[in-house]
């Protein structure tokens, strides 16, 4: 475990984070936020738990991420906060 | 809001991806007793495949594949594969999920039974999470309108 | 109603922070969390299920029915989906 | 105290990912948003799990060359704890099945009242 | 002295529950079998009453336990002579209730007549419940579900009145429902046990504010269905229900449940002896005293007949009390022995009252006049009631009345005896009048001054109740041993002492 | 096979959920007579754990054959194997009675409803039959996804407050599994009786105590305790009525059987009661939340909504007994959820019943439904005495071993909070029951049935659950002394 | 059937074809002293390449239909072979396991997902050698490294020069490739070429974003468009050009039918 690569991705996610929660673009916001999971996994995986990275790859990065792009499709990419 | 991507690239090179995606996806079901994943991540990796071609091919091309009726057998196969071997394990005299009783019937160590349990049970999940994870991607992008030309 | 959220957030967190003081360090061998329980997924895996993968034996095996109710909770998230989404356009469905 | 700071580092970022996710929950008015805060939430708790799971010095929880060391006793803190990863593999797929839910009851209240902002869709309600 | 186990008291409440279900299932569709089903529960409930006499005059206790609601509470009927002074006294009355309720009914052509039996079966089985119960919760049990069953009574008219008449019927019982149901609570985190005990269980228990405490929320829950003052405001307005209602209601089950159970709580469970450590009996008296001279003023003041009938029984109802709290053998006997004869001259009276109104749709007093003339069966025997409760004899009232005026005179307590006396002059002050009007007063126009009573059906039972008040004022004893029974429970409750 | 009972409880319902859209493919109309069979069996075998419990004390159940803590464990106590009963027998009736209202609210949907309704039940069954804090969690979120979604097909304005619920119960469903992290942490343990050995050395410690305030916070998300409980009103109004009658009774019971648990079987009762003020706040909590719902309750004009409030006192009653922590007040909580539980489903389908044959629930417009609808009303006023407290129902007793244990710790507000609810009760139902069955004359009674009403009783499917539930109300009354020697008292913690 | 009838249309059209250059050759020879002649016989010769391109359209059409049609019947099992064998290489090599028990859990799930994609993996490529199509499509690999090399030198200068000299626009061209792999294969490789970015391809016309004018004129140039069309025996020189190829097709078409 590297410390100062742990601590710059942690810091990426938090970024990440919070820009998820305060891009006004939907879209994009979905897109910070697959990122944000792929840094997630990132860190997990840097951390030994490789299974996790990868279910967290696959599934909130993968397939979380598609699901929500589908539904900001289906809907609107319009948000007020 | 399905409909097939008119964009040649995206149809072309997802064309030759995904049988390599899929075959992945049974590696990392089937290799999940020696590395990272298991039935679950391989799940999801093969219902990303099939979302991949759904929105690629559109609905009518991908049924070629999949149709709707067997995303809901594979929905409910995947899990009945998971509870049967555990019900199996219960008339072998065991406790519930106790894979070790079949040794007796796969004639091998119970270390070794409870290995296959295992994978049994990998392919059972690997199943259902496909399934479902198809599903719930086409509900959601179809977004409640029926499906153009499933035949009941 | 922003400042009552904030506020809840703050306390929240800041019961979470008191928590943390009594935490075990991070990466600790020595916590309980390591020393209880999982040993034996550790050093039996190879032995009882012959499946190096430390996690798929516990996932699959130790607590099978975990995964078993996992599994379900997939299910039943597909079907709630089916449920709340699906419009059949003939009544048979 | 610097200690203190230092040596828990990730729990600190575990709480301000939680934070955060659990405003954008209940402080938010677009219903995706309130999507995004719920994933940032539960990923902050995995990453609580994951790194209880941690042992410094240990290796990834899979026997490396398992037929090679069939004689050896194995340490036990030469692997990290996997019950963790296990109970957060099934979190994540938890995760993954309300975000599928909860995004079609969005999709539902979209068609039904065409907006996502939580405030709007009172209105329309009542 | 024994215990006897029997379920006779099992059947008797069950009879009319059963009674209940029948009338509801025959329905409008066959009204005489309908009646027939209350007629003959009612003739089977009292006979069944009737056959446990003989061994409660000998001392016996009659037990059943039906089965255990809580550890130390079972769901249980204990008879003794308390409780089958009331149960015959309320078995004999419905029999009589029920042929004139049928009469009255009938000829008014009422709606809802199913429910109105249905409801009726209900509260005499809860009354007999009541009657028969042996502790408090049990007692508490048959109470609220007598408290329900009489709601649909009270509002049966169906007139916006009626509906607020029930509310407040509702509102005031239910919450004297409360109020009991902590003190009960209270009692049985003291002691374990509610089981009633001559002379009471609790001494002993509990520091004395505490016990205090649960004597006045329990005088106070009991005192709302018996109308004591401050707390009887529902009374009156129940009167706009069906006479027989007001009847039963006044006379037979729900006023005196509630003084039963004021009497039970007085006797059986702080008994003479706390309650004279304690003080109280000279509060409670004081307070009853009150509502006595009050109810009084207020009958004075009103017009409605069954209005005034009302707040007759609100003070009678605080004389037993008043009679009970003087602690002293005659005191306690003249109490129970009131509750029986007030009941039958209370009825008659109402029974009257329907009579007039069935006939000639009158409710006021000041419409009376000369009524007299026009039917003087049933006048006369309101002539009969009007005397029994203002204590002439050789009505009953009488002799209940003389025994708690020796009540009082043994407790040393002249003032009561006052109080007495003055309500006594007040009866004549507020019966006499329509006696006098209505027979030797002009009639008005619309009287029709020719014989023309009420349906055969209404005039008999309250006949037969005028007689059997005369008949009790001369031999107390001649209603199946109708004193001796109000006397081996005063001797009972008192022989510790 | 009869050791194996406590397991096929949760695994009959799961397999039979996982055959019925293949059933519902082959044969629609079949998907209702199996999941009758599958809680049926379910039922069989909840009825026969807890008489093996009776007869033989505690069951441990190793789930794969690996021993505790390793494994997964059930452990069937008198406590679980109550509940079970409960839990199950009113699933059972559910479903049965769902046949109509689905057929008229969900028609196109029946199949997965029957599917996800089943899930439902089996969540239940999961959460309570399981002895280890993670296993509970995952069926904790199985029972929430398929409450989520059954909700969401409600009438119009469901998916938004079921969106809500959504919000709320994975806040709830998170600070739960916070709180096992925590736990874990420190002891290394997931299962409960372990937990239960190794936690009382780590009492000081401050994570535990984190631990112990989270997991009770999503426990009483879950339950909508009153601070807590803004997603409730419309989750279970906007329902579909066949999903409130399972959701509503059900959900607050379960979670009132967790937080039990937590509460006294994983940590210590001592712990919950001195080292940490938790049952006094939670008994000031759960007076506020009687007082609150049924203050609410009476604002209402809906019947459905104002039993929602109604629901939401009952929660505080079921809380105040735990808040109170003593034998009485777990008594009366442990009866509760037993007598709670019918009457809630008794009137959660009375209600669906009235939609079902008059398209409305406003109280106003009940006139002459005692004609319309005899049967339904007769259940109907009974099932209300039991909410108000009138003996001999059972929710009487409840109520008396409520304001028995509050007495008993001499908390005389909280036992004068009861009395007060049980009259705002009254006034409640006693409303109901007034527009239903009094039909006003301006003044005049000629009598006569001026308003000729069609006699309409809801169907059968309906009507056999209503009258049984409401029957069984009257029994459980008069049998709750036996019930309370045989079960409840073995199941309360040693200590009290 | 199908392949029978193709061959006969396309050996009719070549016939078409070959008689009318051996008539403009002979012409052109025998008539080179005389102007005139030599014109008529120009003339001669456009006018049959303007039939030729016309026919050919017609050809095309038919052919790919004919072509299509023959290739479902012809090469499902086929198809499914060759994926098979290309995904068992591919397992092996993720697997690097030999014991029986994964080999035999490989050739299983080969076979499972090759039967579900094999009209995925390799559908729609026109029918060619494989062989040669592998070898010069590895032949092209090193040309595109080079280009790329080049274009990157290209646009680091025009980022690097302080004026910035770039001049962005999007040309548009009709390509003459057919399949859509050839089509992928050009986009990519454009995509791939630092400078140029493929935007969409809309019925075979290419919308490419090109960075300054040089670029473009290198693509406008056409080289990459001729290899990647030499690489899967595409375009006009398949009639013309690359006989040689076409027949070896024809070879291995009669062998197939």
């Amino acid at each position: 475990m590297i410390p100062a690569f742990d601590l710059v991705i942690l810091i990426f996610v938090v970024i990440c984070a919070i820009a998820a929660i305060t891009v006004k673009d939907l879209l994009s916001a979905v897109m910070i936020l697959g990122a944000y999971s792929f840094f997630m996994c990132l860190m997990w995986a840097e951390m030994g738990a490789v299974d996790v990275a990868f279910t967290e790859a696959s599934v909130s990065a993968g397939i979380g991420t598609v699901l929500l792009i589908a539904a900001v499709y289906r809907t609107t990419r319009r948000s007020k906060d | 809001m399905i409909r097939s991507s008119e964009d040649i690239i995206i149809r072309t090179v997802s064309r030759i991806l995904v049988p390599f995606i899929q075959l992945f996806a049974l590696y990392v079901i089937a290799h999940g007793h020696y590395s990272p994943g298991g039935g679950f991540q391989g799940g999801v990796i093969l219902g990303a495949s099939l979302v991949l071609l759904l929105i690629t091919y559109g609905p009518s091309d991908t049924r070629r594949h999949i149709s709707g009726k067997s995303v809901a057998v594979f929905s409910s196969l995947g899990v009945l594969i998971y509870s049967g071997i555990g019900f199996i394990c219960l008339l072998l005299l065991g406790n519930y999920l106790d894979y070790g009783k079949l040794s007796g019937i796969l004639h091998v160590t119970p270390a070794e039974a409870r290995s296959l349990g295992i994978l049994g049970i990998e392919i059972g999940v690997g199943f259902t999470v496909m399934a479902i994870m198809f599903s719930i991607f086409f509900d959601i992008s179809s977004g409640g309108k029926p499906p153009e030309d499933e035949k009941e | 109603m922003k400042i009552l959220n904030l506020i809840v957030v703050v306390i929240t967190g800041a019961i979470l922070i008191y928590g943390t003081m009594d935490m075990p360090g991070w990466g600790d061998p020595d916590s309980p969390a390591s020393l209880h329980v999982s040993p034996r997924y550790i050093t039996k895996t190879m032995e009882e299920t012959a499946t190096p993968n430390m996690v798929t034996s516990v996932l699959a095996d130790y607590r099978a029915y975990d995964t078993l109710g996992e599994t379900t909770v997939i299910f039943t998230a597909g079907m709630a989906c089916i449920l709340l989404l699906r419009k059949r356009r003939n009544g048979h469905g | 105290m610097v200690d203190f700071i230092v040596g828990k580092y990730n729990y600190w970022i575990y709480i301000v990912l939680m934070m955060i996710g659990f405003y954008a929950m209940i402080g938010k008015k677009n219903l995706i948003k309130k999507i995004i805060g719920m994933n940032i939430f539960q990923t902050a708790i995995i990453l609580f799990y994951v790194s209880i799971g941690c042992k410094k010095g240990a290796t990834l929880p899979i026997l490396g060359h398992a037929h090679g060391h069939a004689g050896q006793a194995i340490q036990t803190s030469a692997y990290i704890n996997p019950l963790p990863h296990v109970l957060m593999l099934t979190a994540i797929v938890v995760m993954v099945a309300t975000l599928g839910v909860a995004l079609a009851i969005g999709i539902m209240i979209y068609l039904k009242y065409n907006t996502l902002e939580e405030d709007e869709i009172l209105k329309a309600v009542k | 002295m024994g215990v006897i186990v029997s379920i006779k008291p099992l059947l008797a409440v069950l009879v009319t529950l059963v009674a209940a279900v029948l009338i509801l299932f025959t329905g409008e569709r066959n009204r005489n079998l309908r009646e027939f089903w209350t007629l003959l529960a009612s003739i089977i409930k009292f006979s069944i009453v009737i056959s446990m006499v003989p061994l409660i005059l000998k001392g016996n206790i009659i037990e059943y336990t039906i089965i255990s609601l809580t550890p130390g509470i079972a769901l249980q009927f204990r008879i003794d002579s308390l409780g089958m002074f009331f149960g015959v006294l309320a078995s004999f009355l419905w029999i009589i209730t029920s042929v004139y309720s049928i009469g009255y009914v009938r000829s008014l052509d009422e709606h809802a007549q199913t429910r109105y039996f249905f409801n009726f079966a209900l509260c005499l089985s809860a009354t007999m419940g009541i009657a028969f119960a042996g502790n408090l919760l049990t007692l508490f049990i048959f109470y609220e579900i007598l408290t329900v069953a009489t709601w649909p009574l009270v509002y049966h008219k169906e007139t916006e009145e009626a509906i607020m008449a029930g509310r407040k019927y509702l509102v005031y019982t239910l919450t004297a429902g409360m109020a009991i149901l902590f003190g009960i609570i209270l009692i049985y985190s003291l002691t374990g046990t509610t089981d009633f005990k001559p002379g009471g269980f609790l001494s002993g228990c509990g520091s004395a504010n505490i016990l205090r405490f649960i004597f006045v929320i329990l005088i106070l829950g009991f005192g709302v269905k018996a109308a004591v003052m401050v707390l009887h405001e529902w009374l009156p307005s129940a009167m706009v229900a069906p006479t027989p209602v007001s009847a039963l209601l006044h006379a037979v089950a729900v006023v005196k449940a509630g003084v039963f159970g004021c009497l039970k709580v007085i006797l059986y469970v702080f008994g003479p002896e706390l309650l004279h450590e304690l003080n109280l009996w000279l509060v409670l008296a004081y307070f009853v005293s009150f509502t006595i001279i009050v109810s009084g003023m207020y009958a004075l003041a009103q017009d409605n007949l069954k209005r005034r009938l009302a707040f007759s029984t609100i003070n009678n109802l605080a004389i037993i009390i008043m009679g009970a709290a003087m602690l002293t053998p005659s005191g306690i006997k003249g109490a129970i022995f009131h509750m029986g004869s007030h009941g039958f001259m209370k009825i008659t009276l109402f029974f009257v009252a329907g009579a007039i109104y069935v006939k000639t749709h009158k409710e006021n007093i000041s419409e009376l006049d000369g009524i007299g003339r026009q039917m003087p069966l049933t006048m006369g025997a309101f002539a009969i009631g009007a005397m029994g409760i203002a204590g002439i004899p050789p009505v009953c009232g009488f002799i209940s009345k003389w025994y708690m005026a020796l009540g009082t005179l043994e407790a040393n307590e002249v003032f009561f005896l006052f109080v007495l006396l003055t309500s006594a002059m007040m009866d004549i002050a507020y019966f006499f009048p329509i006696i006098y009007s209505s027979f030797f007063k002009k009639p008005k126009e619309d009287v029709i001054p020719c014989f023309n009573e009420a349906p055969m059906m209404m005039v008999i039972p309250l006949m037969v109740t005028a007689i059997i008040s005369i008949i009790l004022g001369i031999f107390p004893n001649a209603f199946f041993n109708f004193f001796n029974i109000a006397s081996t429970a005063a001797g009972k409750i008192l022989g510790g002492m | 096979m009869i050791e194996q009972a406590p397991v096929l409880i949760v695994v009959i319902p799961l397999i039979f959920a996982f055959i019925t859209p293949l059933i519902g493919w082959w044969r629609k109309e079949l998907c209702y007579p199996w999941i009758i069979l599958s809680l049926t069996l379910s039922t069989f075998c909840s009825v026969i754990t807890l008489l093996t419990v009776i007869n033989t004390g505690v069951i441990h159940y190793h789930l794969g054959g690996w021993l505790p803590p390793w494994g997964i464990e059930y452990a069937v106590d008198y406590l679980n194997a109550f509940v079970l009963v409960i839990v199950s027998f009113t699933s059972l009736t559910v479903a049965v009675y769902s046949k109509k209202s689905v057929e008229l609210e969900l028609p196109e949907k029946t199949i997965y409803f029957y599917t996800v309704f089943l899930l439902q039940a089996t969540g239940f069954f999961g959460i309570i039959v399981t002895g280890d804090m993670f296993n509970l969690y995952v069926f904790l979120e199985i029972a929430s996804l398929a409450g989520y979604a059954l909700i969401a097909v409600g009438e119009e304005g469901a998916p938004m407050a079921s969106f809500r619920y959504v919000i709320m119960g994975t806040i709830g469903a998170s600070f739960y599994l916070l709180g096992v992290g925590y736990l874990y942490m420190t002891t290394g343990s997931l299962n409960m009786a372990d937990l239960a050995r190794l936690l009382p050395d780590l009492y000081g410690s401050k994570v535990v105590l984190v631990a112990f305030t989270f997991l009770i916070v999503g426990v009483a998300t879950k339950m909508a305790l009153f601070p807590l409980h803004g997603w409730l009103p419309d989750a279970y109004e906007k329902a579909p009525s066949s999903v409130s009658a399972l959701l509503a009774p059900l959900m607050t019971k379960v979670s009132a059987y967790v937080m039990i648990r937590i509460m006294f079987t994983v940590f210590k009762p001592y712990f919950s009661i001195e080292m940490l003020p938790v049952t006094t706040i939670l008994s000031w909590i759960a007076a506020a939340a009687i007082l609150y719902g049924a203050v609410m309750a009476l604002a209402q004009t809906d019947l459905k909504r104002m039993l929602v409030y109604v629901l939401l006192s009952e929660v505080g009653y079921l809380v105040l007994g735990i808040g109170l922590a003593n034998k009485n007040g777990l008594t009366g909580t442990i009866l509760h959820i037993m007598n709670d539980a019918c009457m809630m489903v008794a009137l959660f389908m009375i209600v669906g019943a009235i939609v079902y044959r008059c398209g409305n629930r406003e109280i106003s417009q009940f006139r002459n439904l005692h004609r319309r609808m005899p049967f339904t009303m007769a259940a109907f006023v009974i099932v209300g005495l039991s909410v108000v407290g009138i003996p001999p129902t059972c929710g009487f007793f409840s109520k008396w071993y409520l304001i028995l244990g509050a007495v008993d710790t001499s908390q005389w507000v909280l036992a004068g909070v009861l009395v007060l609810s049980s009259l705002l009760n009254a006034i409640l139902f006693f409303r109901v029951i007034e527009y239903a069955y009094i039909e006003p004359r301006g003044g005049h009674d000629n009598g006569g049935e001026s308003l000729a009403v069609v006699r309409e009783e809801a169907p059968l499917t309906m009507l056999i659950p209503i009258i049984s539930v409401t029957a069984g109300i009257v029994l459980l009354g008069l049998l709750s002394g036996r019930i309370v020697s045989t079960v409840i008292q073995f199941a309360i913690p040693a200590c009290f | 059937m199908e392949v029978t009838l193709l061959i006969q249309a396309t050996d009719d059209s070549f016939r078409i074809l070959e008689d009318a250059r051996k008539q403009a050759k002979g012409l052109l020879d025998s008539a080179s002293i005389l102007e005139d002649a030599r014109r008529q016989a120009k003339g001669l010769l456009d006018s049959t390449v303007g039939v030729t391109s016309e026919t050919r359209q017609m050809e095309k059409q038919k052919i790919q239909a004919i072509f299509k049609g023959a290739q479902e019947a012809k090469s499902s099992f086929q198809n499914f072979i060759a994926t098979f064998f290309l995904l068992f290489v591919f397992w092996v090599l993720l697997s690097g396991k030999f014991d029986l028990f994964h080999l035999t859990m490989g050739v299983i799930c080969s076979v499972v997902i090759a039967h579900l994609t094999h009209d995925l993996l390799l559908a729609n490529v026109r029918v060619g050698e494989t062989r040669v199509i592998v070898r010069r499509f590895i032949t092209y690999i090193p040309w595109l490294i080079y280009q790329i090399i080049l274009s990157n030198i290209h646009v680091a200068y025009l980022a690097l020069s302080p004026r910035m000299p770039i001049d962005p626009h999007v040309l548009r061209f009709s390509t003459k490739l057919e399949s859509d792999i050839s089509w992928v294969t050009l986009a990519n490789s454009i995509t791939l070429t630092p400078g140029t970015i493929t935007m969409d391809i809309k019925d075979g016309e290419f919308f490419v974003h090109a960075l300054d004018k040089k670029v473009a004129d290198d693509l406008h140039a056409g080289e990459m468009e001729d290899r990647v069309a030499h690489i899967f025996m595409e375009a006009d020189h398949i009639y013309i050009q690359d006989a040689l190829d076409v027949a070896r097709i024809y070879v291995a078409l009669r062998k197939w039918g």
